[in-house]
């Protein structure tokens, strides 16, 4: 399994789209950082640098009525599947008009309007919470799926166990992601686990078991789509592990020290930007004027989310008070 | 006459046939009905679908429910047995309360939760853990004591928008009886009911302890038109006004209930009530709850352990005559 | 692996041993539910019968400093550790002389004098526990090691999944068995799991798997033999799976309706006791005296702790109010 | 001068070179120095037998170090934030608490919980989880609020025999600080702390509050003699007689914690008060603490949520002038 989609398959269009978001997704992480340092935001960031290729290769196969429960490091598939960075600044810069309303941070965050499931800090918590979206769509006999990510880490917690066994036992249509970064925080997936693999964790729930490459948007693509095609055929869920490099430290505030040159030049060399842009050259699916425009393009996105982001309101202190209890 | 338990399943199968978004989840439900039979026939009438056997897995399940409600469906998780919600506790407390205030996405699941002692249990299969609960923004948590309430309750939770936490007591499961014509109606969430009206003493309590606050009342002397028992029948949101006007009336105040005393939902009803109605207070305001201890399994340990009619009575009449 | 040890290897001692303690095991759950049918028992009564094989065939080979952490229907692994007779009938009637004094009742029940450990009712909570008991006895350099039983249900918990985990990671000498009757109360295991067998679901963890006929005391012996060999080395966890039959319902209370005929009718085929003897008779290890005579002495056994049981004094209410904290 | 969280690594290091069965599990805590960094160097000085990083397990590694204590050795678990407890709440609740009152073995386990908001955490890292954790007999639960506290009640924890949960409130790590001689001391569990005396009004509080608390009393006049501030420093057993004899001095009480209102550890308090020292009572019993709803994100709702100077000063200037 795993194996690579070729470039004609996807289609040039798809892999326009693809490069477009891994960019969004790699320029708004570069600039938020930025903003951070510059100490205009009151809680930390949580990036995805070096791993793009995880949530845009498959949330990019989804439909508008699909659903996914990204992680904190998937930021590209929250800009897939419609929310835009003003959206995401106003939510790290807490404003009134953010998705959370100023009531959470970072990527704590989802849409409901845009099928885009939240999580809560505890790691892992999730997964049964998007068998639970999937049960409602298969009971519905709606032919739709749901997207899962999640980290190594997550993946010692029991709620991952237990999530995954019911998502098995009852055949629901949910693809879960494993976004193994090699490192939970500071502690590298050897120290998490005494197999292999985390694949290797999830081989026995019964369900198709992946490990592809989490830095080559193809072969994401090409595992994401089997994966999808089996969920909403109605033959239940797969697990698919997407091995990538967390290219910064665990948070804002974490140097990395921890964690080997080797590991920052390995992923450097996979980073999986420039390796789309290869073979989409290869291909003479792209030109450099295309590039550069795309470029230009995502900058302007991203500068005025920004400051959009910072003029946005903030909440004023009572309105804390509302929305606990639905109506 | 129907019991305790038949106003559940009624509840249930009323809702579930009104409603299709409505479905059950939990251990042992279909095939075999329920540990306590709640769900018995449920299977043949509603299908594997809407009546789901799961493995021993409660925050999984509970995760699942959460995310059924997300969708607008209406799960009720029955755990076998209350004490086994700590097993869920993450779910319940972070993705099902906090969600709509977050996210501003309603989740109407509704927790069945078995509890309470008076069978010999022990420490695992007799708790009240409601106190672990009310503390949680986002839920909203109901315990019926009456055949009408069982019903009427259940029925408010389901059609409910948020999680609510149902507290149903298994030693009234078999043990209270009723008449209930086959009605579709409703018990608001919010609402105690003054069982016995009063101007002496305020009685609050909820669940299995209500009968014993009344079967307290014979053995005292003049307790007629004298002592006030009020069931909470909710707990989360508390009904301020009832309680505080019966307080404000009777000057007194006992609270009972089962669960162990420090922590316990009584602490806040003394909080509110010795802020709220300082002024009315004619008397310090008491406590009986189970001692701070597991529930022991042993008959007379467990008998010890269980607030009982005595133990009401004597409270009672040393407020009465304070 | 689980390949059946020969009679002569074990040895004509403990096999008859093994088959004392499975023929008390099975005898003493038979008396104590006709004392529970009697109404004399304040709780319910849960059995192992068919199950004999799993507990003796394992912990018959502990050593005094060895632990062991036995499920609910693990009976015959309490007597093998010194627990007597009549003292889990002093626990079965809530009697103040019970391991447990009263407070927790039927085989809720421990002796941490005979290295017995407990477990609380949630299912799974001892399998990290257990591993942390393990942990202690590899930190102070004591080759003592540690089983763990738990049922096929409780292997669905997120507890099971973490400790398992943990132990494999810290190489803890700690055995884990699944003592897999099919059901975890009404529920039978393909409803459990979308896997064929718990050894599958096991096999996720860096630690040998193995499956084996829990009916049959010589497979587990031999199963458990190399495992606890492996423990002791030093090697870290495995995990058994004993595949045996409740030929009860889930507790005295139940009378199993959902359990087609055809199940108890294959777990009386495999009925350990019988085969052990057999096998005895087959190498003349056993003669019909010595069978008669030892079932002679448990039915003595059984009595006498039935009656200790029944005129034990019970606690008085005021004695629950002691001992939450230790001094 | 040291900070309260260099108090709380001294009393780690200290007990460990003075116990080798002491030992700590959590994640990040070895090479990473955990995440706040309060067992840094600790690897290098005791080794990876000692201080053990686990997986994201809460419930696991808390059954393990559960196990580990009924050996008789000494683990001290550290959550990453108090909030992550919820994943281990059955190991907690129904294992660590409950198993010496059963089974008659010593659990001695330390469970350190990072507490409390002011940094924009949101609802998942600004936890105040106490009220979860005291209605459970068998735990012990200590807060301290001082750089002395933090050292004394940690060793004092560590060589209880009891699981004890200790609550570190973050937002002190690094604003408050002393001078500590390297004293190997222990402050008792279950003993509170006059920090302000005064016959007028009571105050009780522990953790980050009794630090708003004394801000509170500069913007009251005359509060000078009149308002004793007690620090509980332990919640679990809470010191009943400092508390009483407090309050039969002054006649009035405030209540003062982080942690939200209903079902809070002040309506244990308000209850304990209301009913033994009732006679002696000139006014109401408020309460100041955080509105239920979870913890916001957002600086303006944060502070809006988190209890502030203004708030006390204001109820207890009210209550002064009642
Ligand atoms: C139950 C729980 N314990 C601890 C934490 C603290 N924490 C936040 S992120 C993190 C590491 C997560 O690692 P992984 O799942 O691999 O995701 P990654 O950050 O590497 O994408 C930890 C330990 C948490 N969020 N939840
Ligand atoms: C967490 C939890 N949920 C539910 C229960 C109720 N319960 C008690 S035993 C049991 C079935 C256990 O099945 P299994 O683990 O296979 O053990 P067996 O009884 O078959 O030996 C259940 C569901 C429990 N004890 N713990
Ligand atoms: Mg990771
Ligand atoms: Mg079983």
């Amino acid at each position: 399994m795993g194996d690579v989609s070729t470039v004609e398959e996807v289609g040039r269009d798809t892999l326009h789209r693809m490069l477009y978001y891994m960019k969004l997704h790699r320029a708004y992480e570069d600039r938020i950082e930025v903003v951070y340092r510059q100490g205009k935001l009151a809680g930390p960031v949580f990036v995805g640098r070096g791993q793009e290729a995880v949530g845009v290769g498959s949330a990019i196969q989804l439909g508008k009525d699909d659903f996914i429960f990204p992680s904190h490091r998937d930021l590209g598939a929250f800009f897939i599947r419609g929310m835009t960075p003003e959206a995401v600044s106003l939510q790290y810069f807490g404003r009134r008009d953010g998705p959370m309303r100023g009531r959470d941070g970072n990527t704590h965050m989802g849409d409901w309007s845009l099928n885009i499931g939240i999580f809560v800090s505890q790691m892992a918590d999730t997964v049964p919470v998007a068998a639970g979206v999937a049960f409602a769509l298969k009971q519905r006999g709606q032919n739709n799926i749901v997207l899962c990510y999640n980290g190594d880490g997550a993946t010692s917690r029991g709620d991952w166990h237990e999530g995954l066994n019911l998502a098995a036992i009852m055949q629901l249509p949910v693809v879960y992601f494993c976004v193994n970064n090699q490192y939970a925080y500071s502690t590298p997936v050897d120290k998490q686990m005494a197999v292999e693999c985390v694949a290797e964790r999830a081989s026995g729930y019964g369900m198709p078991v992946d490990t592809v490459d989490g830095n080559d948007v193809l072969a994401v693509y090409a595992s994401a789509k089997a994966a999808i095609e089996r969920a909403r055929s109605g033959a239940g869920p797969s697990f698919i592990e997407c091995v990538t490099y967390r290219m910064t430290g665990h948070g804002s505030h974490d140097d990395a020290r921890y964690v080997p040159e080797q590991f920052f030049e390995e992923g450097r060399e996979r980073d999986p930007i420039p390796r789309l842009i290869a073979a989409l050259q290869a291909h003479d699916m792209v030109t450099a004027a295309e590039i550069a425009h795309m470029d230009a393009r995502i900058t302007l996105e991203v500068e005025d989310a920004m400051q959009k982001g910072e003029e946005g309101a903030l909440p004023e202190g009572p309105e804390a008070l509302t929305g606990v209890y639905a109506e | 006459m129907i019991t305790y338990l038949e106003a559940i399943s009624q509840a249930l199968r009323e809702e579930m046939r009104r409603d299709s978004d409505v479905f059950l989840l939990g251990e042992d439900i279909g095939n075999f009905g329920g540990a306590f039979k709640v769900t018995e026939g449920f299977l043949e009438e509603f299908g594997a679908e809407r009546v789901i056997d799961t493995p021993i897995a409660e925050a999984g399940f509970t995760g699942m429910a959460v995310g059924a409600a997300m969708m607008g469906m209406r799960p009720v998780v029955e755990y076998q047995f209350s004490d086994f919600m700590s097993c869920a506790f993450d779910q319940i407390t972070n993705f099902a309360a906090k969600t709509h205030y977050r996210f501003g996405v309603p989740v109407p699941v509704v927790f069945r939760a078995p509890t309470g002692g008076g069978f010999n249990g022990g420490p695992f299969h007799s708790g009240c853990l409601e106190s672990y609960f009310v503390h949680t923004a986002g839920l909203k948590i109901v315990a019926p004591a009456t055949v009408y309430d069982a019903k009427g309750l259940l029925k408010a939770a389901i059609r409910d928008n948020n999680p609510v936490l149902y507290l149903e007591h298994k030693h009234l499961y078999r043990r209270v009886k009723a008449e209930l014509n086959g009605d579709d109606y409703v018990v608001p969430i919010g609402e105690a009911a003054v069982r016995t009206e009063g101007d002496r003493l305020t009685v609050l309590t909820y669940g299995a302890m209500l009968h014993v606050c009344l079967d307290a009342l014979e053995s005292i002397p003049g307790a007629d038109g004298a002592v006030e028992v009020i069931d909470l029948r909710t707990l989360v949101p508390v009904d301020r006004e009832t309680v505080l006007a019966s307080v404000k009336k009777t000057g007194k105040v006992l609270i009972v209930h089962e669960a162990a005393k420090t922590g316990g939902f009584a602490g806040e009803l003394a909080a509110i009530i010795a802020d709220e109605a300082f002024e009315f207070l004619d008397g310090p305001i008491r406590r009986v709850t189970a001692p701070d201890i597991p529930v022991p399994f042993s008959p007379p340990l467990e008998d010890f352990y269980l607030p009982g009619v005595d133990d009401v009575a004597a409270a009672a009449r040393q407020l009465l005559e304070f």
